[in-house]
């Protein structure tokens, strides 16, 4: 059962690896291929959601010798997240017509990657997943092989790398000081791990998800890419890639580091203020509507790492709330920004009014959990910050609205099946805002799965 | 039967979605069909306005406790009853007049669908709004209505001017509608609810519930354009005349009082927040009044009026009261008869003149009659005349300012002489004196809304009853108590009556004497132009545009400082980590190094010498095979640690790693790997890399040495691998760690290369497998 | 020895790390690769002990095979990575007919600025609502609207 | 044997390469089969077996080397391994066992020949050899015709255009190829 959305995605990868994809029927199996990897994964969360958190031992081999995989609520909602957001880049280029045959399979692969990452249960094996995507990703960034795109490529490849060596020194940190690699024996570990070298290896792990996320301060990377490269890998990367941190720092964070996690509150909420206060003035007065986007991306997050740093169920629960409705809304805006006509322009309307946290688009509510959280654990200044960067939010969303009407004015319109595209992300959003029960639960049900919200 | 509340949703609701879908069939079907929407909506406000109070209340978000709880009540009613009645007429209204504006703008009369589809959205969330119950429900009915407005505003979308206005509608009114967000949250923290009725019920008067309220009013004032966030509202004329008479009338702006009125038992509690409602009341009133009297604009004039006509509300909610409650009810009735009215007017006059400016225009009376008498009607009411709706929002007014003293009682007066002076300047110029214009005939559709518009308003005044039973009913919910209100017409000597003749004489005075307070009145717009609000919204504006320039400029765009702000911050965090954990002396072990060491040491020596190799040599062939070296070192490094797998890929990877490398350097020209000529300009960033690469070491260097000198823990799983290893039929314990045991990681690692055959090819043959 | 060990991963780290900073892409791949390395030296040194190597039948203490296996994969995909690099690189000097990341920001500075054209549309946003008082016909206008 | 090359000093090289085309692959073979047994597994197996073919491109330049079949198809090879190893890793769940479930079992026995024993895992261990050899000899392969392009278009004097001008290779007749 678990294995089963791995290895849909796995067999599809390699099937389409071999078949060209700018084929329609190939890029149409790519389509099916990952919608049957949703579908999969939805009916697992079905099952995890009734009957609690699964294991599968790769080959039989008891707890340690082999690799595990664990797949409990917080993955359910992560591997459909950065499927559903993968789905819809895919679909959108393929409507828009796939440019390079290798685009459909390396689009599969990173939705593998991303998939193993959140079901696996081992440090190493997280590792190999998370290059299986970083290494899509490196190949996608260039996809559409212009300059700028190659520019874009570059950096992104080189500044990764760094994030992957970083983790990689974190994991083995993680090894030597308890001699394990399985998630749950190093949980049990770490307690009796000193101090010193645990944060240590807390840190550089953090760092290497703070890379990913594109974090203040080791955004830098952030913009250049973001801007350089297609709009479907934008989203891709943004909507995607980026849950990589998120899910990162709350699995490695709340689940084996929970004592460094509260050691590191102030800084965590530092960086976060940082992070929003930079992003929202750099999106300012920016013109292109992806750069405005890019570091709208570098302040959302800093929203996420607030709520960590907050941390307990709720602030837990709000993170990956605010990872959810941040990553439906980069994906929408990214994928719209680049249209023209009247649905993709109202599709980019919806996307700018969540991003600003107007309902009934989704957007609010990750706003509102923070607030919630902010005033539970009463700290007005953090109920202000966010406050302040909400309002920020207002200011650039709606000033990049407001030239963007007279642009879309002056153009054509894009072809219709990419507007539809977008347009039905957007409805996603709107039916998120209208009917947020669902996805309030199964964040909820997220939270609850990491063992340090289980305590009163 | 279905439940009233539902259904006037329901029949709300339906308006923009069946308008939209008519839209795409047929878009000229659409003002016809949006007339019939309305009227259906408003129908079934007129019927659910005559039924019992009812309510729907259903889980909506029970993870968070949220409902969509949605109450019929008196004051629900009232302000369904203008949203749809108003809605209606001003639908009628812009049947034509959008037309004619489209036509005028060169623009296409698809738009239409757009427009009326946005116009029976702002209807529909108003509705909304005035029935929900749940404060979350509420908020998102409130930024439904911004959401609307925004498009409304901005509906010429080819002008500046109109984009920026909405924008700023936008701005002002969404981000205050966090406060009300805020100030839900905030009282679901105190009472764990967010059902209005059950807070108002528990409310304790504490003080954390006091900010909570303040916050939602706040949020409330701002909507309803009091001072000082009132400066959106007159540029929200941008508007086609339309939405301006809806906006001002019964809908956003009125959405502002409405909030008021319904957490109104909660504000009572709180003197110093009913005092502030004073105060800014009271302001609003002036400002709006005076500046209104300079304006030139026909719709500035209405705008400013709107501003000081609902300061009167919210000061009447200032006073309190029973009076002060039932005032502002009534008042804002009143108010959204006569102000859609007198909207409509200018924008019929300015379709048949062409001319905005009240100075273009005037003696339209004999060449309008049914448009004057209907305007004219309607501003009797405004300036509050007898025998129309409006005499008696002032004389509520003036009764419950006189409870209150003197001093209120003057300010009240003089306040309501200002309206008198300017609606006077407004209709007389407009319809008296010399024809400055010469009007073209207009559809009746301009005019008739207006005429019927009047004409209710004196039908009000005259029969008195339909009024107060809407009003009683919707000031009873307001003011948590039965209210009755008794309004009538009283020839004596009464201090209401007196001051209402003060406040004619004194109007009167105000316009006569025009040309004497001019520049003053003048002056005073002119000190709020620049020192007010409006300003401080622009120079705000302009300063985070300008600082988000700045900080821009400064702002890392070349790879190698991309690396540097990585490298650095990295290191501090990692340097932070130390400084703060509790170091004692065996975090951080030497270790021993006995003789068996040496081999290992050397290698280790070679290897990293080779690395420094890397940095020195210029020529890239060099640096290509002392690259490999390094690599070979390190393979030498492994076989001394007792692991041969290792080694022999290392040596296999290294070959063909250099091998690669080789030939991407034989594929570019020599000059364009020659940076020699250019070694002079790095100088100058050698100290900076030196530094990062001495921050970079030293983070490895204290993880490493961090982690390597915990003593090695339990050997439990590389115990159970060696014993498990025999089982699966092998000997060589790595291999079948990689095969078996991990082969999920190998399955993985393989994956990677095929990814990376992948990208290779597809860089450099474009994909093609073969 | 865990000090050597430690030493020697910062020192190859360092160069890594200064190699990435040059403007040579070519070097800064060397710099990955010597990052790369680094990383695989630490692994290798966390192993829980050492000793001869692991194959059956054991008559001493080996080494830890688990992080022979980890090295392994590691050094495979820093290989990988490294040989995507080198090959963007190239596609990179088709694109730019250079490899001089000086170049390389240059070309992207242009590109920002093309982005960001310097309209000032904001100054029309700013105009005050005067509403036509402050217009040129100043004193015509306000004698017309006394009236 | 085939023609020697025009340069002398060659000889030596190209005599060398073809030499020891032979032994790589024998010992490849060797590295690969003899499974969980010895040092070294699927993955050096394949780096050995791509060098002894990256030689021969060396020695007798790219012409060569197409002709050489297994390298003209490597990128193929590269993924018939993959498709190789996903079996032995997925299949066994169709027979309801666990996932990468090998045969045989713990302590099961396994059918000798010899010294080689049949176990799932040497499956697996070639598909990581195809996987790697496909990948090496395909992506030098794919430089070594890189260089073979730049050439063509220098002598054509269109080299420069086409690079210059950025973006996307041209092909040999010019057409812009994605």
């Amino acid at each position: 059962m678990i294995a089963v959305p791995i290895a849909v995605l796995w067999f599809g990868g390699f099937v389409l690896a071999v078949l060209d994809g700018t084929r329609k029927p190939a890029a149409w199996l790519s389509v099916a291929v990952l919608t049957s990897a949703i579908l999969s994964t939805m009916a697992l969360g079905i099952t995890v959601y009734q009957d609690g958190p699964m294991s599968l031992a790769v080959g039989g081999w008891s707890l340690g010798v082999g690799i595990t995989l664990r797949v409990d609520m917080l993955s359910i909602v992560f591997a459909l997240l950065s499927q559903g957001v993968l789905l819809a880049a895919l679909i959108y280029e393929v409507v828009n017509g796939v440019g390079a045959r290798i685009y459909p399979a390396v689009v599969l692969f990173m939705g593998l990657g991303l998939t193993g990452l959140v079901f696996t249960g081992d440090a190493f094996n997280f590792y190999v997943f998370f290059e299986i995507s970083m290494i899509s990703a490196y190949v996608l960034v260039s996809y559409g092989e212009s300059p700028r795109q190659f520019r874009a490529a570059f950096v992104f490849i080189t500044v990764n790398l760094l994030g992957s060596v970083f983790f990689l020194i974190g994991i083995s940190a993680i090894y030597h000081t308890t001699g394990f690699l399985d998630m749950y024996r190093i949980r049990d570990q770490m307690p009796l791990v000193q101090e010193n070298p645990a944060i240590l290896s807390a840190t550089i792990i953090f760092v290497a998800f703070s890379i990913k996320l594109g974090l203040f301060p080791f955004h830098f990377w952030l913009p250049a890419v973001y801007t350089g490269t297609r709009p479907s890998v934008a989203a891709i990367l943004s909507g995607a890639l980026a849950n990589i941190g998120t899910y990162g720092l709350i699995r490695f964070g709340a689940d084996i580091f929970p004592r460094e996690l509260r050691q590191a509150a102030p800084v965590l909420i530092a960086l976060g203020t940082a992070s929003i206060i930079y992003g929202a003035i750099q999106a300012l007065s920016r013109h292109a509507t992806n750069e405005v986007l890019a570091y709208s991306a570098i302040g959302q997050v800093g929203y996420i790492l607030i709520a960590l740093g907050i941390g307990g169920p709720a602030g837990y629960a709000a993170a990956v709330l605010y990872t959810v409705l941040n990553s439906t809304n980069k994906a929408l805006l990214f994928l719209s920004g680049s249209l023209r006509g009247w649905l993709a322009g109202a599709a980019f309307a919806i996307g700018a009014f969540s991003v600003a946290g107007v309902p009934p688009a989704s957007g609010f509510l990750g706003k509102m959990a923070l607030f919630q959280v902010g005033i539970a654990e009463d700290r007005p200044m953090l109920v202000a910050l966010i406050f302040l960067g909400g309002a920020l939010s207002f200011v650039y969303m709606f000033q990049l609205y407001r030239r963007r009407t007279a642009e879309i004015e002056a153009h054509g319109s894009s072809p219709w099946g990419a507007q539809v595209v977008v347009v039905m992300l957007a409805l996603v959003i709107l039916g998120i805002g209208v009917w947020p029960d669902p996805l309030l639960n199964l964040v909820e049900r997220a939270a609850l799965s990491l063992p340090e919200a289980q305590v009163p | 039967m279905m439940n009233p509340a539902m259904l006037l949703l329901v029949a709300a609701f339906a308006a923009p979605l069946v308008v939209s879908l008519l839209g795409a069939i047929r878009h000229s079907w659409v003002p016809r069909g949006a007339i019939l929407m309305t009227g259906l909506a408003f129908a079934a406000a007129v019927w659910t306005c005559i039924q019992d109070d009812a309510s729907v209340n259903v889980p909506w978000a029970p993870t968070w406790s949220m409902n969509f709880s949605l109450t019929l009540d008196g004051l629900a009613k009232m302000y369904a009853l203008l949203a749809t009645g108003i809605g209606f007429f001003v639908v009628l209204y812009a049947s034509k007049y959008l037309a004619l504006h489209l036509h005028h703008d060169h623009r296409l009369l698809e738009e239409q669908t757009r427009f009326f589809g946005f116009l029976l959205l702002f209807m529909a969330s108003m509705v909304g709004l005035v029935m929900a119950q749940d404060l979350i429900l509420i908020f998102v009915f409130w930024d439904l209505t911004a959401i609307a407005s925004y498009f409304l505003i901005g509906f010429d979308r080819a002008e500046e001017e109109s984009r920026s206005s909405a924008q700023m509608a936008l701005l002002v009114t969404g981000i205050t509608a966090i406060f009300v967000l805020l100030g839900a949250l905030a009282l679901f923290q105190i009472y764990g609810t967010f059902a209005l009725p059950e807070i108002i019920i528990a409310s304790n008067g504490g003080r954390n519930t006091g900010i909570a309220v303040g916050l939602i009013v706040l949020g409330a004032l701002a909507k309803s354009a009091q001072v000082p966030m009132h400066f959106w509202l007159p540029r929200a004329m941008a508007a086609p005349t339309p939405v301006s008479a809806y906006l001002h009338s019964a809908a956003m702006v009125a959405a502002g009082v409405f909030l008021i009125g319904r957490v109104y038992p909660l504000v009572a509690q709180y003197d110093w927040m009913l005092d502030a409602l004073l105060v800014i009341g009271f302001a609003s009133m002036a400002v709006g009044g005076i500046i209104a009297l300079t304006r030139r604009v026909l719709k500035q004039i209405l705008a400013y009026s709107t501003i000081s006509q609902y300061g009167y509300v919210v000061a009447m909610f200032g006073l309190g009261g029973e009076k002060g409650v039932a005032g502002a009810t009534f008042y804002v009735l009143a108010h959204a008869l006569v102000k859609s009215a007198l909207f409509m007017t200018a924008g019929a006059v300015t379709e048949a003149t062409g001319k905005k400016n009240l100075p273009d225009v005037g003696g339209l009376m004999r060449r309008m009659p049914l448009l004057a008498a209907g305007s004219g009607m309607a501003a009797a009411g405004l300036i509050a005349l007898p025998l129309t709706i409006g005499f008696f929002k002032d004389e509520l007014f003036f009764a419950a300012a006189y409870e209150r003293g003197m001093t209120l009682a003057v300010m009240s007066v003089v306040g309501a002489s200002l309206t008198l002076a300017y609606i006077l300047r407004f209709w007389r110029q407009t319809f008296m004196g010399v024809l400055r214009t010469e009007p073209e005939p207009i559809s009746g559709y301009l005019v008739w809304p207006v005429v019927v518009l009047g004409i209710a308003s004196v039908v009000g005044g005259l029969w008195t009853v339909p009024a107060i039973w809407i009003v009683d009913r919707a000031a009873s919910v307001s003011a948590d108590a039965p209210i009755h209100l008794h309004i009538a017409y009283h020839l004596d000597a009464r201090h209401e009556n007196v001051m209402a003749i003060a406040t004619w004489v004194a109007g009167l005075l105000i316009y006569l004497t025009r040309r004497i307070w001019w520049p003053a009145a003048l002056g005073v717009a002119h000190l709020g132009s620049y020192f007010g609000p409006a300003r401080l919204y622009y120079a705000g504006m302009r300063g985070l545009n300008q600082l988000s320039d700045s900080v821009h400029r400064i702002e890392v765009r070349d790879l190698r400082s991309r690396v540097a702000t990585i490298l650095m911050p990295a290191g501090l965090l990692v340097g932070l980590a130390v400084i703060v954990t509790p170091n004692s002396t065996s975090s951080f072990a030497v270790g021993a190094l006995g003789r068996d060491d040496i081999p290992l040491i050397t290698m280790l020596v070679a290897s990293v010498v080779s690395a420094f190799v890397v940095i020195v040599v210029r020529d890239h062939f060099r640096l290509a095979i002392s690259l490999s070296s390094v690599g070979f070192s390190l393979a030498g490094v492994y076989a001394f640690m007792g692991a041969p797998d290792v080694t022999l890929v290392a040596l296999v990877v290294e070959t063909v790693l250099s091998m690669f490398m080789i030939g991407m350097l034989v594929l570019m020209p020599r000059p364009i790997l020659r940076f020699e000529t250019e070694v002079r300009a790095e100088r100058r960033y050698l100290r900076r890399d030196a530094i990062v690469a001495v921050v970079a070491a030293g983070m490895a260097f204290f993880v490493a040495w961090g982690a390597l000198s915990r003593p090695s823990p339990s050997t439990e799983v590389i115990d159970s691998q060696t014993v498990l290893t025999a089982a699966v039929h092998g000997k060589d314990i790595v291999t079948v760690i990689l095969a078996d045991f991990r082969g999920f990681d190998t399955l993985g690692e393989v994956t990677v290369i095929a990814l990376t055959l992948l990208g290779v090819i597809s860089l450099l043959r474009t994909g093609r497998l073969r | 020895m865990i000090l050597a060990t430690s030493l020697a991963i910062a020192a190859m780290f360092a160069a890594g790390a200064y190699l990435m900073l040059k403007r040579d892409l070519i070097r800064l791949i060397a710099g990955m690769i010597l990052i790369g390395n680094a990383a695989n030296l630490f692994i290798m040194a966390s192993g829980l002990r050492r000793g001869a190597a692991p194959i059956l039948p054991l008559d001493e203490p080996t080494a830890d095979p688990l992080v022979q296996a980890m090295v392994l994969t590691a050094i495979v995909i820093s290989f990988a990575t490294a040989a995507l690099a080198l090959a963007l690189v190239y596609r990179v000097y088709i694109s730019h007919y250079s490899v001089d990341l000086s170049r390389l920001s240059a070309a992207e500075e242009q590109q920002a600025e093309r982005d960001e054209p310097m309209t000032e549309d904001l100054r029309e946003s700013v105009r005050d609502d005067t509403d036509g008082e402050a217009s040129p016909d100043g004193r015509h206008a306000r004698e017309a609207a006394i009236r | 044997m085939p023609a020697l090359n025009p340069q002398k000093h060659a000889g030596m090289l190209q005599s060398g390469a073809r030499i020891i085309l032979l032994p790589s692959w024998v010992i490849a073979i060797a590295i690969m089969l003899k499974g969980y047994a010895d040092v070294g597994d699927g993955f050096s197996a394949g780096v050995i077996a791509a060098l002894g073919v990256l030689l021969q491109g060396l020695a007798f330049g790219t012409d060569e080397l197409e002709q050489i079949t297994l390298s003209r198809i490597a990128p193929i090879l590269s993924f018939v391994g993959l498709g190789l190893a996903l079996l032995t890793a997925f299949v066994p769940i169709l027979f309801g066992e666990n996932l990468f479930t090998h045969w045989p079992g713990i302590n099961e026995h396994a059918v000798h020949f010899g010294v080689l024993e049949f176990i799932t895992p040497v499956v697996f261990d070639i598909g990581v050899f195809l996987i790697v050899y496909g990948f090496c000899v395909g992506g030098l392969h794919a430089i070594a015709r890189e260089e073979v392009r730049q050439v063509r278009l220098r002598d054509r004097g269109r080299y420069l255009r086409s690079t210059t001008r950025g973006g996307s290779l041209a092909d040999e007749s010019g057409e812009v190829r994605l």
